[in-house]
């Protein structure tokens, strides 16, 4: 019953399994970038959720509010979205230089032309 | 005084090195470049002995370097068996120089600026291995002398070269990488430094099976002292220029590794501790199979250098065998080896170079009768076959009988029967050679080819001057007896 | 007068509610891209502006929070049309093509297309 | 405190939410995913100003303006690589 | 000239931006007033070095007849989507989906813009392309197209133009 | 000014990258990135001089005290890895503008320097930080720029070599940002010292446990640790020389200091080593690391290939080295840290003198090349030798180290295999030596002149190096040991 309780960490560990295996089954390089954005955005949640005071409301200053959560976690996640931002950007231009330089998005492609360079 | 003696030391080891760079600059006028070599060897010679008389003079110094770790040093110092082996390299390399000149002309050898270069930082690297303080120096200029060593071997430049260079570095490098600096460390580790000190550094505390396996470690670990398995090396760098043979084996590498067992029995070890520990008895046997082994073996060889090659294998064992006896007498007989060998085997392989530039043979069977033609050669090759098996008028007498003495005062007599088999095996393998030269005794004429003459006169001075050597260490084998019997007490001369 | 507020509120909201569910009803019985579209707009048009609207009546004598829904309510209806104008058209020259008069009766056919 | 306004809102707004994803998934064409996706920011914007009111918060409505704005932005984006795209394909 | 009409429509820019930020800020402390002001000065610049302060961005000149033509789209609004509801409900059988092309009298971009939205933004009727002298229409029945045909709209947009 | 240092560190390089889009020019950006990058230098060199007399520099960010705050602390471990970064980035970067004039295109000369800056920034910042969550922002800085620098390769594999990183290094970086949200979830707080202290308290629960596998795993994924080590050889093999250099020389350096950092200051000794079977775990990934990346090694035709498995296999004696868990095994690890650095620095910096003349670094092109390039070829082979661990070089003192915290801890079996591994880099070394002394020279390259000196001087800078600190070991072992003690005193 205690872990349904922590149903917050349920979910993260689903987003985070189903982000990991995109990235690992995928051959497409843009799903790949996909699924590592749904493996990240799992940890903004678990920051988030962990964040949560009981009883307390979102930590926007406000009069008469006494109990707010935990605003660090946002602070932090706000960076981490950010970086991962840029991750996911740089990504998409490397995978348009290599349809670009290869004339395939497809890892077994890829793998395929390098091999036979070598 | 004590100055000029610090800049001999340092001497001995700079000119060498700085031939290399000499050889490098005349590399384009073989005259120069081989006078270079010339020059530089007989100052080394010079050096050598200004040492040695500096050392009879009572004079002991040591001098670092550098310090790496606390207490772990690149230095140097005086002592008796050090200077055995700087005469004794120093003597043979202009000598080898001499007879390299004709040998290398003789046969219009490629490469031969980098030949001269090598041959000098060889030598370069035997100086620092005979005046190392420790046994960090001591590996340092060990490593040194197999990578300089290692385009000499390879010099012909073909497959079987590269194939005799890759077993050479192969075994030279994984014994003692593996086997030498493990054993080093551990000492390092047991012992908290590694300098020689006479009667050895270990502390009583230390465990006695890990000095035991420590001993192991570097009898395995000291792979030119080939011994087997640990031979294979030897045989491969065969495929060498004779000179490079001549330097392998009697100079500077085999000599190294011997040089090496018997400083870590004396100065690492110490005799006591040596004689009580469980793994020597083992090692002895160990050796004395090698050197039995190694004579059997040569017999088998038609190829002259490949017999020699074998006959090296075991007379190296004589001097592991020396060493691992622990006592006074064992280890004068297996320094004094050191030198008689030297120029006994020297001798032997100008004969083979000689034999092979003259007369283009190699192989023994296609030898008899070659007296006729070459009688300088083969009269050569009979005194330094006596001095290998030890027989008067050479050498090798005194060493063999000292170490015949040492058997007999470690009372391993299982050792004693497996040299005196031994030399009688020497005999078998060496004499016949010079014998059935002279005398082809089915009758036949072998040789009717008239252009075989001797061999070249550079050749032939070079090799005539290790011969008188061996019969000059019968009669007078004094500064080598005086240096190989103070090794281990360090009794002061000259006072 | 809360009241009053509050009934006008449940009105708009429910109604809201009702247009919001009926898009996307809509969104999902309509035979192809192009009749979804107009399902879709039910729901951006009215369905959001019902809602927003009935939000009105809660603000409390905050008007700043009546300006914010003004102008998310602005926004919808400003975008909304550029949007779904932007998604036609790229169907469009994507050729897509829209299924016509009594097409839509025959649904397994547009499936397919 | 009996069913508030809000929550009956909430639920109605989650359930055409779910009717939304549906279509997302059924398709079947990339434009039907797409125009479901968009109807779901729609929806997503309502559902925060409509919790802001039912948590006594109305500051969300900053935030459902913000995603109504990212939602536009983010849709005109896929749109003009569409047509990036087939302007490509036609040149082929 | 030319600088009056910058002008103009930077003024009504900034003016814009202005009403924006305070009406959602809600703290009127000199900081974050200060804040708002370099924000403001930041957008106009930036726009400006896009250059696209015009009347386009602007639409100064549409304001004073822009709010009776919206309370008549929100009849407009409300009845579609009322129609559009009811079709949604009874299914397929209510609605013939029709393609057609409308002539437009409007004489700028601005207000072929508009229009096009409103028949966007009304349910039932998309503008699915849009050149200079017409429009293409997907109608989700006959009578929608009709009603569309029949030029209230494009004549009230027109007017406002 | 002087207690400015440690954020002056990290911000001159962050600063003054966006500044070269200004300079435009290459050779000026050049000279700007490299005036900035010897400043670095300098306050590095001075950060250590002042942890040395003073002991531990605590710095908080903008004034706010920690735990609210971000904290720069500077002990002895930071400062000796902020002087490495800052030494190789700065000679890597002298020759930087010679290398890229051939393998980068003119318009993007900018954007590599500035890349290179965001990377050095990135780099020094997660060493300079004491904050857990800013370590994380500053590794994905670094990694970032590293995803382009390695991008910029003139080869296509480099776009597929980065993308492979990218995908790699971010679900590392994840990871660790999981065990930092873990860990934050646990203590409530972000700052490591305090971190340290709060730990143990919670030092039985699951979740503790769970986030020290997250964070561990995921530096391991950066540190390139076998069997996690895939994105690394086609980096270093297809991105531009000089980044090739760059990188080995300090890119897994930073993450082995984070890994230190974290075992022994912020979980601590007891709880990593002794509670947990890491020990075993890293000391056996560790030496098959060792074994593995130089067999595979020995068969590469690439050079950069061949030494970027090499890199591999390095980094397992690194992390064998501090699995003894003891002060000389740590000390191990450390001078191997710096060592590598210098060693790998050196060849990668010959290769790019050789990539400069020959376009290509594969070995069946190199016959007899000696003749043609001496000095790239002798710089090699020092470098190889002190790769291998022959005295005289830094790679000797590492070895020394390791094979007596071997001792130390009786494991006899250990130093010998630990001593094989030379002997495997020997093989590989060797071949080169073969292929470029004692083979003839190829008709292709009778015509090749010696590398540019603008090249040739950095490397034969780092070999002198190789040398000297093999020689004056003075510097390195004192620092490496008063960082060691500094960390078992840490956690203790
Ligand atoms: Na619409
Ligand atoms: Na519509």
């Amino acid at each position: 019953m205690s872990y349904l309780l922590q149903y917050n960490y349920w979910i993260v560990m689903v987003l985070m399994m189903i982000g990991f295996y995109i990235v690992i089954s995928h051959g497409n390089l843009v799903k790949k970038l996909l699924g590592l954005s749904i493996f990240q955005t799992s940890v903004f949640i678990l920051y988030i959720s962990m964040g949560k005071v009981e009883g307390g409301t979102a930590p926007i200053l406000d009069e008469g509010i006494v109990l707010y959560s935990n605003p660090l976690p946002h602070v932090l996640i706000l960076t981490a979205i950010v970086v991962g931002i840029a991750t996911t950007a740089l990504g998409l231009a490397l995978v348009v230089r290599i349809s670009e330089s290869y004339g395939s998005i497809e890892e077994d492609d890829i793998q395929k032309m390098d091999n036979e360079q070598c | 005084m004590n100055l000029s003696t610090e800049l001999l030391l340092l001497l001995i080891m700079l000119v060498p090195a700085l031939a290399v760079i000499g050889i490098i600059l005349t590399g384009r006028s073989p005259n120069l470049r081989e006078g270079v070599t010339l020059a530089a060897g007989l100052i080394v010679l010079a050096l050598a002995i200004g040492i040695y008389q500096q050392y009879l003079d009572g004079i002991r110094l040591t001098v670092t370097w550098f310090e790496l770790l606390p207490g772990l040093t690149v230095s140097f110092h005086l002592e008796s068996l050090g200077i055995l082996f700087a005469l004794v390299a120093g003597f043979l390399w202009p000598i080898t120089s001499l007879y390299a000149i004709g040998y290398m002309r003789g046969h219009h050898e490629q490469n031969q600026t980098r030949f001269y270069l090598c041959f000098a930082l060889a030598i370069a690297a035997v100086m620092g291995v005979a005046f190392s303080a420790n046994l960090f120096t001591l590996f340092i200029f060990y490593e040194v002398l197999t990578l300089s060593t290692y385009p000499l071997v390879t010099h012909a430049g073909t497959e079987k070269a590269k194939l005799g260079g890759r077993t050479y570095l192969g075994i030279l490098m994984t014994t003692s990488i593996l086997f030498f600096l493990l054993a080093l460390l551990g000492t390092w580790y047991q012992a908290g430094t590694l300098d020689f000190v006479a009667g050895g550094i270990f502390p009583a505390s230390a465990p006695t099976a890990v000095v035991a396996t420590l001993l192991v470690l570097f009898i395995l670990g000291i792979g030119k002292a080939a011994v087997m398995p640990f031979h294979r090396w030897l045989p491969a760098a065969m495929v060498a220029p004779t000179p490079v043979s001549a330097l392998l084996h009697a100079v500077a590498v085999v000599k190294a590794g011997v040089f090496t067992v018997l400083k870590v029995a004396v100065f690492i070890f110490g005799l006591d501790l040596l004689g009580s520990l469980p793994t020597t008895q083992w090692l002895l046997y160990l050796a004395g199979a090698s050197v039995l082994l190694a004579s059997f073996v040569a017999m088998r060889q038609d190829n002259l250098k490949a017999r020699l090659a074998y006959s090296t294998v075991g007379q190296l064992g004589y001097i592991t065998v020396g060493a691992l006896l622990a006592t006074q007498a064992g280890i004068t007989g297996g320094a004094m080896h050191i030198a008689a060998h030297a120029f006994a085997k020297i001798t032997l392989f100008f004969c083979a170079g000689a034999i092979l530039v003259a007369a283009h043979k190699s192989e023994i069977s296609d030898m008899r009768g070659l007296g006729r033609q070459m009688p300088l050669t083969m009269l050569a090759f009979f005194i330094a076959s006596l001095a290998i098996i030890g027989l008067p008028p050479t050498g090798g007498t005194w060493s063999k009988w000292f170490l015949i003495m040492a058997t007999l005062d470690a009372e391993q007599f299982v050792i004693l029967g497996i040299l005196m088999l031994s030399s009688l095996l020497n005999i078998v393998y060496l004499l016949p050679i010079p014998y059935r030269a002279f005398f082809p005794h089915d009758g036949k004429p072998v040789w009717v080819l008239s252009e075989i003459k001797e061999a070249p006169p550079p050749s032939l001075i070079a090799l005539w001057i290790t011969v008188i050597c061996c019969l000059a260490l019968f009669v007078y084998p004094q500064p080598f007896y005086l240096l190989a019997s103070t090794i281990v007490d360090g009794v002061h001369y000259g006072q | 007068m809360t009241v009053l507020l509050d009934l006008l509120s449940w009105v708009a909201l429910l109604l809201g509610s009702f247009f919001l569910i009926v898009g996307s009803v809509g969104l999902l019985r309509f035979p192809d891209f192009f009749t979804r579209m107009h399902a879709a707009g039910v729901t951006d048009s009215l369905g959001a502006g019902l809602i927003l609207f009935g939000l009105m009546f809660q603000v409390d004598g905050q008007w700043i929070v009546l300006f914010k829904l003004l102008s998310i309510l602005f926004f919808i209806w400003l975008t909304s049309p550029a949007s779904s104008h932007a998604l036609a058209k790229a169907a469009l020259h994507h050729n897509q093509q829209p299924l016509l008069g009594d097409e839509v009766r025959n649904r397994k056919q547009a499936a397919n297309e | 405190m009996g069913i508030s306004m809000f929550s009956v809102t909430t639920v109605a707004i989650l359930v055409s939410m779910i009717l939304a994803i549906t279509r997302a998934f059924l398709g079947p064409s990339l434009y039907d995913r797409v125009l479901a996706i968009n109807v779901l920011g729609t929806k997503t914007v309502l559902l925060i100003a409509v919790l802001g009111f039912l948590m006594g918060r109305p500051e969300f409505l900053d935030i459902a303006l913000l995603y109504a704005l990212i939602n536009f932005i983010s849709i005109i984006g896929l749109m003009r690589f569409f047509e990036y795209s087939s302007s490509r394909q036609e040149e082929k | 000239m030319w600088y009056r009409y910058v002008m103009k429509h930077t003024v009504s820019l900034a003016l814009v931006l202005a009403a924006i930020w305070l009406l959602n800020s809600g703290h009127y402390t000199p900081l974050i007033i200060g804040l708002g002001v370099v924000s403001i000065l930041l957008v106009i610049a930036v726009v400006h070095l896009m250059d696209v302060v015009d009347h386009e961005s602007q639409p100064i000149h549409l304001t004073r007849r822009f709010f009776p033509y919206w309370a008549w789209l929100l009849k407009e609004l409300v009845l579609s989507n009322i129609d559009v509801a009811k079709r949604i409900l009874k299914g397929r059988a209510a609605i013939h989906p029709v393609v057609g092309t409308l002539k437009t009298s409007q004489k700028t971009d601005m207000g072929r813009v508009i229009y096009a939205n409103s028949i966007t933004l009304t349910p039932g009727t998309v503008a699915i392309d849009l050149n200079d002298h017409s429009v293409t229409v997907h109608a989700l029945t006959r009578e929608g197209l009709q009603a569309l045909q029949a030029g209230e709209m494009d004549r009230r947009v027109t007017e406002i133009e | 000014m002087l207690s400015q240092l440690p954020i002056l560190q990290v911000i001159l390089p962050l600063m003054a990258a966006p500044l070269c889009l200004i300079v435009r020019e290459p050779r000026l950006v050049w000279l700007f990135s490299l005036l900035t990058s010897a400043l670095t230098l300098g306050i590095s060199i001075l950060l250590l001089q002042q942890v040395l007399h003073e002991g531990t520099l605590s710095y908080a960010l903008g004034g706010w005290q920690p735990p609210w705050g971000i904290e720069y602390r500077i002990d002895p471990l930071n400062a000796f890895v902020l002087l490495l970064v800052s030494l190789l980035s700065f000679v890597v970067l002298l020759a930087a503008h010679t290398s890229i004039t051939r393998e980068i295109a003119p318009e993007k000369q900018t954007y590599f320097y500035m890349a290179f800056l965001l990377c050095m920034a990135g780099f020094l910042g997660i060493v300079a930080t004491g904050d857990a969550f800013n370590v994380f922002v500053f590794l994905e800085i670094s990694a970032l720029a590293t995803y382009t620098l390695i991008a910029l390769g003139s080869d296509r594999r480099a776009l597929w070599a980065s993308y492979q990183y990218l995908i790699m290094g971010t679900i590392g970086a994840t990871f660790i940002l999981i065990g930092i949200g873990l860990m934050y979830m646990m203590t409530g707080t972000l700052n490591m010292h305090d971190l340290a202290q709060r730990l143990p308290a919670v030092a039985g629960t699951r979740t503790l446990f769970t986030a020290f596998a997250f964070f561990i795993v995921g530096v391991c994924l950066k540190l390139a640790l076998f069997p996690l080590h895939l994105w690394l050889p086609n980096a270093y093999a297809y991105a531009p020389s000089i980044v090739s250099a760059f990188l080995a020389a300090t890119a897994t350096k930073v993450a082995i200091y984070l890994l230190l950092r974290f075992i022994f200051t912020v979980f601590g000794v007891e709880f990593s080593l002794n509670h947990l079977p890491l020990q075993t775990i890293l000391m056996a990934l560790g030496l098959a690391g060792v074994f593995m990346a130089s067999i595979v090694a020995i068969y590469q035709q690439n050079m950069k290939r061949l030494f970027a498995y090499s890199s591999v296999a390095q980094i397992g004696y690194m992390i064998l080295g501090f699995s003894f868990g003891s002060v000389t095994g740590l000390m191990a690890t450390l001078l191997h840290l710096f060592n590598h650095a210098l060693m790998k620095g050196a060849l990668f910096l010959a290769l790019a003198g050789i990539f400069y003349r020959l376009g290509s670094v594969d070995l069946d092109k190199m016959q007899g090349l000696a003749k043609r390039m001496p000095y790239s070829m002798a710089a090699i082979v020092i470098g190889g030798i002190s790769l291998i661990g022959v005295p005289l070089t830094v790679g000797f003192v590492s070895k020394w180290y390791l094979v007596l915290a071997a001792l130390e801890s009786g494991w006899w079996p250990l130093a010998l295999l630990v001593l094989a591994g030379s002997l495997l880099a020997l093989v590989y070394v060797w071949r080169f030596v073969e292929t470029v002394y004692f083979q003839p020279l190829s008709e292709a390259n009778s015509q090749v002149k010696e590398a540019p000196l603008g090249i040739l001087l950095p490397t034969w800078l780092l070999v002198v190096a190789n040398v000297y600190f093999g020689i004056d070991t003075q510097l390195t072992v004192g620092v490496a040991q008063i960082a060691a003690h500094s960390l078992f005193g840490s956690a203790s």
